[in-house]
């Protein structure tokens, strides 16, 4: 296998994981990527902040799992059953460790970080918020971190307010320190920003909002997947990630809370395997983390998350971190020394995590992104479900180049010839 | 597809047609697709009858496929009547365009299209059945 | 294909479905019944009203899915995420056409049966709900259409009662008449009991609610994948339904409602999708159906779930039904005959659907389940998530036996014969 | 697995030992298992000093696996310490069952554990941690 390969051929670097590994090898572990795309070229596929591609072992785990070890989980008193229920109970076990989490009893399965952060929302924030309360979030985050709490704020009666950004890309710690001074009883924000790659500062910042008095809802959906995270060394409350985004299927994420957080808080949604007992009067709920995983949960989705984690342990995720760093200053060098190309973020590679936000004079992201398409190049043009990043930067969209492991230099090569290519052409 | 900026679509883009702002005009309309920021102002003249279209121009700005679309919509109207505005197909101008348009950029292709229909019927309308999957 | 012998030599059976056909043959179509279990036996799947097992096809449609067709949908400018919202949505309108449905923007994809239901009551129940008001469940029914009305009536201050059962296993039409005079906002009821295997007649109980003002959600979690159902000829107003009860992956189920109904809801859970614009002071909805789908959805299960509705088209939902429908008569003929074996629900064929729960006089039903399974059966023992039930009846559980496609009589068999294995053991 | 009811089990629930209620008793507790509705009630007779367990019974219904694992925990009681019943541990109980105990049953194996823990720690207590998959 090209991992086995991979991280042979690395040893070396296990020692030093700054050297990250070589993305084009682990390719033939991708079958899309190993296939020849259109026009007989290989597919630069640049796109994983969206969602990434899955390697042959997360697809085989997923057949494995319908061939062999399918049945609802829970409650079943039949072998099969009960193999169903280990293997999904194994894959939150992994989540947690993957995670730093310090119990899988902290880990509550959802669809995805979307879904994670409307439960925060909606569980915890409807028992919790009152009239005057304040909520803090950024001008940074997905919609997924904002609107939940538009809605929160709108029923409530609290107030929401929004950390500015800087020009660079980053959040305005001033502007925080003043916003943490009101009191806030929760700051969400993004580990790392899928519209700009800035990454934040996790820990300084979880430490000035609890001194505040606010809980910390860290959005690791942009983070979990490209470098090691830990929950309990970050310090934060609530964490939330999308599997699709790891290498895993889509259909399956996770939210990780403290256990008294969770504990505390009535469920959201509500139906069978959540339940302790019910009568026409009433109910009991069951205890964590299956209180808040309403009806038959994503369960060949979540078996074979666990191939994800195991691929990526494989690697390891300081040197996937490693790889996408060289990545990252491999492609900020070459798209800065366009003429006309402007970059967003923060220049210092230690801020800005493998993706790279940019406009082009005279060429709408949206055209940029359908020459490129036509060189087989997929990046992605928008404005990322983050509008307020646009109006902050006051421009209508941008195009999005964003790497994972099995990217390598000659995608940043693919990627900066054909934005020359580009140019040439809508310069007529 | 890959020759979609290449031809039809650049030369619309780079020289458009029916550029500007006609003052005095009989109608005006002016909506963007606010997933991508593309903005489309069209103005009518009409003839003395007020059943025909006389003369028309379009401002904006945006991607290629939205301003170009645009410059190839209204090179079709002089002449036409207003009923015929209203009943348009907007497949027609899809076919006009003549490179095939992927879903996620319908809209983009559709905007001078909604636009056209907001000034003929007075008032916003809805996005074509087409521009579904763009959503 | 197994499937396809099936359906040719099953031919003289299109003109009269009343036949079904040969379950036993379609075994081969699905790995885990066509490898030997333990000791050698052949696995007997007696659980389908939990989870059906998966065909090859469907198996097959997920590795092509991420092999071939993978990026995140919707808003992808490139030609693979652009395939990959075209065949995401086709799914939608494959589930559209299945069910009846007047247009596939009526179908919102979800987890499961039960987020579609709680969907229904956080959205439109907190909009239209008012203390006072009356919302009608029954007794019969699964947690999932239980719980989250019982939520919904302790938020809002309305009242909610329960239609109860006749000794058959019956809604109880006096009773129902009874409540519905009452004036309800809505009646929540399932298609088929999960518990007893009741087929409740939809039609003449949803004109009667229209008649009444109530709007009719029909959880229809154990119809849609045992018979042929129109949501257009039933005439409800919601119906709910799971991909993993019918051959589909797991992690993927659908709403379906009434445009103008899903039109005037608020949204459910927000983030990226659902939204046609964000500022930081709020929100436009998208149309619907995605306002109903926050966040990156099941996207390659949604594709294998066109799978699952391929191959049951290919045998006919007449068919499967008359297939089913031979099945619960040669097991409840059978188990009738056995001494000390209650059988729940009503006795005729046409009321009932391929379910068979029952009680064993002096064997406590997970000690039927325990012997059953080192057996190689798999049934299913406890209360089903449907607890009232069991209150309903006075007693602490029941054994469950369901049938689908790949059930045979040589299954009836074997469970028949295992029970009186049982009956043995236990009488020592 | 397979022969889980064969011998020991099956002949514990046929035969259960230590059957009964005590009257009068020191302790009393009783609690179920509310996902299948096993009922088990424990009565416990203590030495004079009220530093040992000199006698017990147990009643209920439900199924084999409960019922004989109440029969299987009552006869290691007598005389043990009540420190030593409480700081019990549950695992000795499964192994004290012989045959293994899928997940989904543990809670029917160790109900007579927790209620035991219920009578000699004065309320009720916990599932232990072995049972969160059974959940
Ligand atoms: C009648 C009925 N409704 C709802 C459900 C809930 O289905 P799910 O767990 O897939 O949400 C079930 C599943 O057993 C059911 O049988
Ligand atoms: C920072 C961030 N948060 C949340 C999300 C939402 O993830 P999902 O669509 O998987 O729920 C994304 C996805 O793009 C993201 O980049």
């Amino acid at each position: 296998m090209a991992l086995q390969q991979a991280v042979e051929t690395a040893v070396p670097d296990r020692r030093r994981p700054e050297r990250g590994f070589d993305g084009a090898a682990l390719r033939a572990d991708f079958p899309i990527l190993a296939e020849p795309a259109r026009n007989g070229q290989r597919l630069v596929y640049l796109d994983s902040a969206a969602s990434s591609q899955k390697p042959r072992s997360v697809i085989d785990a997923l057949s494995d799992a319908y061939e062999h070890h399918y049945a609802n989980v829970h409650r079943g008193i039949y072998q099969l059953s009960e193999d169903a229920t280990e293997r999904f109970e194994e894959a939150r076990r992994r989540v947690a460790r993957f995670i730093g989490a310090p119990s899988e009893r902290e880990v509550v399965f959802v669809r995805n970080a979307t879904e994670a952060i409307n439960l925060v929302a909606f569980a915890w924030g409807r028992a919790n918020v009152r009239a005057g309360d304040l909520i803090v979030s950024t001008e940074m985050e997905h919609h997924a971190n904002l609107v939940p709490w538009q809605q929160l704020a709108a029923e409530t009666g609290a107030t929401l307010e929004y950390v500015h950004l800087t020009d660079d890309g980053r959040l305005d710690r001033d502007d925080l320190a003043r916003l943490l001074a009101r009191g806030p009883k929760l700051l969400a924000f993004a580990h790392v920003s899928n519209a700009l790659g800035t990454i934040n500062p996790v820990v300084e910042i979880t430490r000035q909002a609890h001194a505040a008095g606010a809980l910390v809802l860290l959005d690791a959906a942009q983070s979990v997947p490209h470098m090691p995270v830990s929950v309990g060394e970050l310090g934060v409350d609530f964490a939330v990630l999308s599997g699709h985004k790891m290498l895993g299927p889509s259909g399956i994420g996770a939210l990780w809370g403290r256990r008294e957080l969770l504990d505390a808080m009535p469920p959201f949604m509500t139906g069978g395997n959540m339940i302790r007992r019910v009568t026409l009067e009433g109910t009991e709920w069951n205890e964590v983390p299956w209180k808040f995983e309403a009806g038959t949960p994503a369960i060949a989705e979540a078996m074979a998350l666990t191939a994800a984690i195991d691929y990526l342990e494989a690697l390891g995720m300081d040197r996937v971190r490693a790889h996408e760093r060289s990545l990252f200053e491999a492609g900020w060098a070459a798209l800065s020394s366009l003429e006309g190309v402007q970059l967003l973020g923060p220049a210092d590679p230690d801020l800005h995590a493998g993706v790279i936000s940019f406009v082009i004079d005279g060429i709408h992201p949206h055209d940029v992104a359908t020459v490129l398409d036509s060189e087989g190049i997929a990046v992605r043009a928008g404005h990322h479900c983050a509008q307020p990043v646009m109006l902050r930067y006051d421009i209508p969209a941008t195009t999005r180049a964003s790497f994972y492991v099995y990217n390598a230099p000659d995608d940043v090569d693919r990627l900066t010839d054909a934005i020359r290519a580009a140019q040439r052409l809508f310069a007529g | 597809m890959d020759n979609l900026y290449r031809d039809f679509i650049l030369e619309h883009y780079r020289n458009p047609h029916n550029k500007g702002y006609l003052d005095p005009h009989d109608l005006h309309f002016e909506d963007s697709n606010p997933t991508c920021g593309d903005e489309l102002s069209m103005t009518l003249v009409l003839d003395p009858e007020h059943q025909h279209i006389a003369d028309v121009a379009f401002d904006g700005r945006g991607c290629a496929i939205s301003q170009a679309s645009a410059s190839i919509l209204t090179d079709e109207l002089r002449g036409m009547s207003l009923d015929e505005a209203r009943e348009m197909d907007p497949k027609a101008l899809l076919e006009g365009i003549g490179v095939p348009i992927g879903p996620a950029r319908l809209k983009c292709a559709l905007l001078s299209y909604k636009v056209l229909q907001g000034a003929v019927r007075g008032g916003e309308t809805a996005w074509p059945e087409a521009v579904d999957l763009a959503l």
